[in-house]
């Protein structure tokens, strides 16, 4: 299945790629296992970020929330509008 | 409309009144202005710069404008956030709330703005003396958005 | 000046502006306007007329002013109250905080508003159809202001 | 001694009158004394109003406040600005 990826704010320039459509594997079907495969594949900034924040869909999310084919994923920092 | 991101700086005072605007069952207009501010953790700060998730912003706000009208008798609510690059006494945030009465108007604005600083996907950058820096997240700021969840239990 | 007594309207963008004019360090403003409503205690309200102290008003409100900055950092406090006859959607009172940072601003903002309404010498006077009568002091306006000193002990 | 009185909102205008300068006796020397003192004087509805406020001088007291020579006594209801 494939997944659009997006990455926000410090996380979005250490990585040097704002987002990504990527065919996931058999097995990543979750943003926690998901965030395995990408530090697998090289994106090591997704394994030490501190307090790591994602959404699917536009929606705040965890390790445990399902991901699916055609769905949105973002990873980023704590939040810090107002 | 109700939620806006925007680059365009805003009018206080159109905003406002358009607000509450021929509503005289209005007895209370509760709003607050975020500004940027020439110093934050000690470092001298020329300009920020807000980055947001677009679309899922205005989704976040929307849910955070739904959710204080769940909780309080509200007329109007605003909520108008900037993006891109500001400088000090810029405008960043506009939120203001109408209902009857102040208590619900007040706690009504302080929720939003406590749910938006630590729910809406805003970022900010700043340049200092010392090069560009991304603000890090405020402990304060959980515990202020955790004030609102202890009162429900 | 921070407290002001007036029968003349206000604009409310020029005075919070002048409020924050040039002042970088301020990061967050805290407004509130009481505004008349057209209907109180289920009776429709034509017009309003304030009554007050002249004099010990602002004594009053420079009071409540001063405790509020010995309990909050603040940079600009504002206290703006009409007097004489007001109509529907009329601003009444305006009470604007600023300060470095949100939660400071909101509490004075409200604290400000909650001590004005029980020791500021203003009485309101309604007109509706069944003729003129003075507004009864509500008991929440009581309990609103009681909040600030339990907080002390 | 002598003192001016004040009368606001419903409390003026149920005595019809918004202020007056009394000589007061010996013996009348707090607000609370004043007060009855007033009523003595025809002054009825200061000894039925709910809730009466007073100020000495422009700031709040209560039956207790000393009242003297040249000072300004004020009788209100509860007020209900803002």
């Amino acid at each position: 299945m494939s997944v659009k990826i997006l990455y926000f704010a410090g996380l979005r320039e250490a990585l040097g790629i704002g987002s990504e459509t990527l065919e996931l594997p058999a097995g990543v079907a979750t943003v926690g296992t998901l965030r395995d495969w990408l530090v697998g594949l090289g994106r090591e900034r997704l394994a030490s970020a501190k307090n790591l924040r994602c959404a699917v869909n536009q929606e705040m999310g965890g390790p445990e929330t399902a991901v699916r084919d055609g769905d949105e994923v973002a990873f980023f920092p704590p939040v810090t509008g107002g | 409309m109700t939620v806006r991101v925007q680059e365009a700086d805003f009018d206080l005072n159109a905003e406002l009144t358009a607000l509450r605007a021929g509503d005289a069952r209005v007895g209370a207009l509760a709003s607050f202005v975020g500004l940027v501010r020439d110093i934050n953790d000690g470092a001298g700060v020329s300009e920020i710069t807000l980055e947001h998730y677009p679309g899922m912003t205005e989704r976040a706000l929307e849910a955070i404008v739904d959710e204080a009208k769940t909780r309080w008798d509200l007329y109007g609510v605003l909520v108008i956030h900037r993006v891109g690059p500001l400088r000090p006494c810029d405008q960043i945030v506009l939120v203001a709330v109408t209902s009857a009465h102040r208590g619900e108007a007040f706690a009504a604005c302080e929720f939003i703005m406590d749910y938006l600083k630590t729910r809406a996907p805003f970022w900010k950058r700043e340049a200092t003396p010392d090069g560009a820096r991304w603000v890090d997240a405020r402990e304060a700021d959980d515990s202020a958005a955790a004030r609102w969840q202890k009162e429900d239990s």
